[in-house]
């Protein structure tokens, strides 16, 4: 365990800005200190719903990057795929409003010691925390290349300011509206080949996050990545967020997504074991 | 001077708001948005006597003002328990009650020798009302005869004088009988109520969402039932202190469910929205009873109950 | 062509989607908002033996998505009721379910007795989660044989081929042994769910909110509990009608119920808040299930049930 | 039952001002046509708290008074006590904002086919429908005199074009903060020896209502007053409304004070039943 949430702050952040971009909303939140405890990887949880909710649970948001404005407080950026009531009743909120926010919560990417060659590959807005993660590599003299991929154009979250900081970009559709037609994955292998990978970082769909791991595991490629399981309370109290990972020791513990990750090592993930705990997991009967 | 103070049993509380069983993780996760000595008790996730894997995910499914959830009880089990979580919370200087669960009346014996030996514990919660475990039938709780046998079995191993609460599900039919044979078997206290048995199915892939199934529905969605079943306790045993617990999100909803018959209450769900919820309810809860002209938490416990010259029905 | 239809014992219907049982007036009120011949059927308030005033008020409370009401059966009567509700309703061409209640066995036979002669109803839905006055106050409901002495009365005394739906209530261990002794009795298809009982407390009088102190909770609240209750029947009994109820107030939710096992789903609580409530949820319920690839209503009924190749535990 | 909400509508009715006024805040919606059918005691129903509310039932509101604008459509307008959270939230929503309102509902004031003498009674935000009546009745030929009470003088609610419609306008408060000190039904005996009076209307709390009709049945006065139950459906379907009321027949049945109120005759209400069934009450048992 990584030392629980030792920075994480309860705030009534701010709405800065909210604009469309694409599918999602790119929100801007005032948030003070936070925004200087923030690492690449960690993720908010807000309150949705307003005073009267009926929705109980937070709401969990990969951060995209943050300012440390220094006296004037720092900003947190977030992007948002407006999918049900909570996430859409956040999008549908202005410059001005104040949300009860969480952050920062989880672990991080972790970022290598040596200058090596990084991929990051992001699936939809799975993309946000992957430009925090490559302005640090860049700064630490990695050489970044990246590859997003979306069903459709409207949905590949790439600012253009984020993109100057990496080396290449690749874009897949799967329908061709923009970029290459196919799936990340389809391109992996060529791209892991030319740049000579030394580590992938993803972000996106469980089934993308699993299907990265088949060709970085083949590969014998590090890989980290971000996942996303069902949260209700984003702090390691209520233990709905589990998944199978497998400890140093060998052994497989339900671990909890908010905690020991979102970002945990691709080849620890016991994949596919939705709806079943697999055989052999601590304390399994 | 206000007092706050309050009891179960023999145990005494230096205030009645206490996280639920199953809702404060070990504690550490919490201590990072406030001291843990604040709390009238931490009330510690219910442990088996094995390591436990849990149920499968998905785990939860938000519903209307509530949640479900079947985390089917995962955990290290008594042993490392009691190693490491307990000495760790001792140390922080909380007040700590234990719930247990078990699989069978054996299970309930055992557990309850184990912690018989272990100091700095204020009272046991026995979790006889699991709805996740996979056999309905087979919830302790539901029955009066498996409730008495398995409280009856802590009861017999306890020795000493950790005081003893029976935790309740409210899916029966008549849960003042289940109480009285609880209390019969000798519990000291009883917790009420635990999540109510629910479904929530993914209209999208037309199934149940939980891998699970069926899980338990707690949030103010339930505070209705919790408040009911503290009620219709508290007038069959007034004598019996109760730990009432059921969406309480606020100082009114702890209020209420005092007013109803409770000695002190649990918060569950409302800590997941609100990591800080407990400190908020204690302190809104002892400014409503201030405001209310009461001199002391004591008094207000059900109050609801009382008679009134004025309205002759009540 | 999508159909629509659907049935509950010999009884058809043009769509699934009714009103709940005390939710809807006499009809007269809705009408304002919308032609009651688009309803799949309009379920009467459970009507008695003789007049009946009804509880004192208040009579209802808000919860957290949800709500607690004590009407205490409030109405006119069979004599009055058939002399004036029916002939208005079978004029306007609406469908009708009846439902009764009684306060023994003796009613419950009278009341069928008084139904069978009466032409234009599509059903009878039997109310037994009431008190029965002869044992208690204890709900008809509650226990295997009462609920079959009920259905039994009603069975022997109803004649001919009006299908009778029995509505059970979810506050009991085991519902699943209910619905099976009623079916067992002679119920055709049955009716789940009735409200949970609750009690609000009125945190200013500091007594509970209700002149009857404990309420039926209602809304979505419950969606959970319904869901719940119907699936566990359905598995059950899968081949016994249902009529779903509990907290729906969108297509998705009446999908939802549908999915779980109901054949057609009343909608109640949600016509407070919206009068045209009903209409809204049978177009966005057909939405639903075109837009899932369904050619008929039929085919959904149950769906979650389903066996999947590649998801070994369901 | 006075035909059921012949000309009830529910419409999405946009917020055209919402400004506080002492203790309350006026509130103008646009509504349509809505505006020419309501009459003074109608009140409407609107839902609370958003779409992700977990307040599932609509809050009712008297109706103050109604603009008829023609083809630019009517305006509908309401006197709001910020109380619990649904008003609260009715009064935290700004012009531009539209709400599910239904209108006009249950009974409204009878009007005499005499030009006669009546006194208005208002207690609180009870004064609202009282000045919509002043106009009609002012224009039918009658005399009104108005008294409006209340525990402190920002609970009177009294616009100046309103007053213009009465013939005298006393105030009370419980704290003498403005008018007289005292309750309402301390000055009623003087004012309707002074003027005559004919009839009594009156809207307000229960008590201030059974009190005043305690005074009026004394003197054998006409007495119409508007009541105020808990309505879950303010439509007439759920029963949660009613009261105990003496028909013609001398028979008291439990009446729904949405559709057979919420104005009444006075002298036809069994007060102070809060809580129990008056006996001989038609289906008591
Ligand atoms: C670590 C993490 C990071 C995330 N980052 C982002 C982000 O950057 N941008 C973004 O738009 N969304 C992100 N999500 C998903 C987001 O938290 C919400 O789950 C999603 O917006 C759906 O919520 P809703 O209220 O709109 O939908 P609802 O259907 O109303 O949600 C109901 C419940 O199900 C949960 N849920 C539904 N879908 C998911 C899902 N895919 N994953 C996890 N829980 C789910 C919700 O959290 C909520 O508790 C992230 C989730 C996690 C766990
Ligand atoms: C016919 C009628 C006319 C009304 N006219 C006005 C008006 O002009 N201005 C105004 O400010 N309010 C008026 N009210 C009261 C208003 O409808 C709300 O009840 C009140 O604002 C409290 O609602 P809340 O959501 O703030 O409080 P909450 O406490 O959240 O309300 C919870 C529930 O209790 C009910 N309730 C609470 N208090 C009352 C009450 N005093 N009477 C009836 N039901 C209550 C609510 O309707 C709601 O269903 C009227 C009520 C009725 C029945
Ligand atoms: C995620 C979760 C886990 C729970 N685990 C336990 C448990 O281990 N033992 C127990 O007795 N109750 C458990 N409960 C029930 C709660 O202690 C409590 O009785 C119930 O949730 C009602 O309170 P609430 O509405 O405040 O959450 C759990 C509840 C939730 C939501
Ligand atoms: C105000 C009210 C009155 C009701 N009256 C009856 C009744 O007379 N007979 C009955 O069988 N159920 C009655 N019910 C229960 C409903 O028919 C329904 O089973 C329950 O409310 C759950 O559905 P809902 O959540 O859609 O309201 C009543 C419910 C409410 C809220
Ligand atoms: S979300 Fe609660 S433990 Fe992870
Ligand atoms: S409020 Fe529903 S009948 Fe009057």
């Amino acid at each position: 365990m990584t030392g629980i949430n030792k920075s994480a702050t309860q705030v009534w952040a701010e709405i800065i800005s909210n604009k469309k971009v694409g599918a999602y909303h790119h929100i801007v939140f005032s948030v003070g200190e936070i925004a200087s405890s923030a690492k690449p990887g960690n993720f908010v949880a807000i309150a949705v719903g307003g005073e009267s909710s009926s929705m109980v649970l937070r709401r969990a948001f990969a951060i995209y990057r943050t300012f440390d404005r220094g006296a004037s407080g720092g900003l947190l950026e977030i992007v948002v795929a407006p999918h049900g009531a909570g996430s859409t009743w956040l999008t549908n909120q202005n410059a001005g409003f104040k949300v009860d926010l969480i952050a920062p919560l989880g672990t991080a990417f972790g970022i290598p010691t040596e200058p090596v060659r990084a991929l990051l590959v992001g699936g939809g807005y799975g993309s946000a925390p992957l430009f925090g993660l490559s302005e640090v590599l860049k700064n630490r003299g990695c050489r970044v290349d990246m590859v997003l991929g979306a069903s459709t154009a409207m949905k590949i979250y790439a600012p253009l300011d984020g993109k100057r900081s990496v080396s290449s970009l690749t874009v897949t559709t799967e329908d061709g509206t923009t970029g290459i037609t196919g799936k990340v994955t389809d391109v992996l292998p060529g791209i892991i080949a030319a740049n000579e990978i030394d580590i992938i970082y993803s972000c996106g769909p469980m089934g993308m996050l699993e299907a990265i791991n088949n060709i970085s595991a083949e590969l014998g490629i590090m890989h980290q990545c971000a996942i996303e399981e069902a949260m209700a309370c984003g702090i390691g109290v209520c233990m709905t967020c589990v998944l199978p990972i497998k400890g140093e020791d060998g052994q497989v513990r339900m671990l909890r997504s908010c905690i020991d990750g979102p970002v945990v090592d691709g080849e620890s993930v016991i994949w596919n074991s939705k709806r079943s705990i697999p055989e052999g997991t601590w304390g399994a009967n | 001077m206000f007092n706050f103070r309050t009891s179960l049993g023999q145990a005494e509380f230096q205030n009645p708001v206490f996280t639920a069983s199953g809702c404060a993780g070990s504690g550490k996760e919490l201590s990072q948005f406030f001291d843990l000595t604040e709390l009238g008790a931490i009330v510690t996730k219910s442990i088996m006597l094995k390591p436990r894997s849990g149920r499968a995910t998905p785990r939860m499914a938000e519903t209307p003002s509530g949640m479900l959830n079947s985390i089917g009880l995962q955990g290290p089990g008594i042993d490392l328990f009691l190693e490491k979580d307990i000495p760790w919370l001792r140390e922080q200087g909380a007040t700590i009650v234990v719930s247990i669960a078990g699989e069978s009346v054996e299970d309930y014996a055992v557990l309850a020798r184990k912690m018989r030996a272990v100091s700095g514990i204020s009272a046991l919660e026995v979790n006889i009302s699991c709805p996740n475990v996979e056999n309905r039938g087979q919830v302790f709780a539901c029955h009066p005869a498996t409730a008495r046998a398995a409280i009856e079995a802590v009861r017999r191993n306890i020795g000493g004088e950790l005081p003893i609460i029976a935790k309740l599900t409210p899916d029966v039919t008549n849960i003042v009988e289940i109480a009285e044979e609880v209390v019969a078997a000798g519990a000291d206290g009883l917790a009420l109520i635990n999540t109510v048995l629910g479904m929530v199915i993914d209209t999208n892939t037309m199934r149940p969402k939980l891998a699970g199934k069926t899980g338990g529905l707690s949030g103010p969605a339930i505070r209705p039932v919790a408040v009911r079943a503290i009620y219709q306790v508290h007038q069959a045993l007034p004598h019996v202190k109760i730990l009432g617990m059921g969406g309480v999100a606020s100082g009114r909803d702890a209020f209420e469910l005092i007013l109803a018959g409770a000695s002190a209450v649990s918060v569950g769900t409302a800590t997941f929205g609100n990591p800080t919820a407990v400190i908020k309810i204690k302190e809104e809860l002892q400014e409503q009873l201030i405001s209310h002209g009461f001199d002391s938490l004591r008094e207000a416990v059900g109050y609801a109950h009382r008679r009134d010259t004025n309205e002759g029905e009540l």
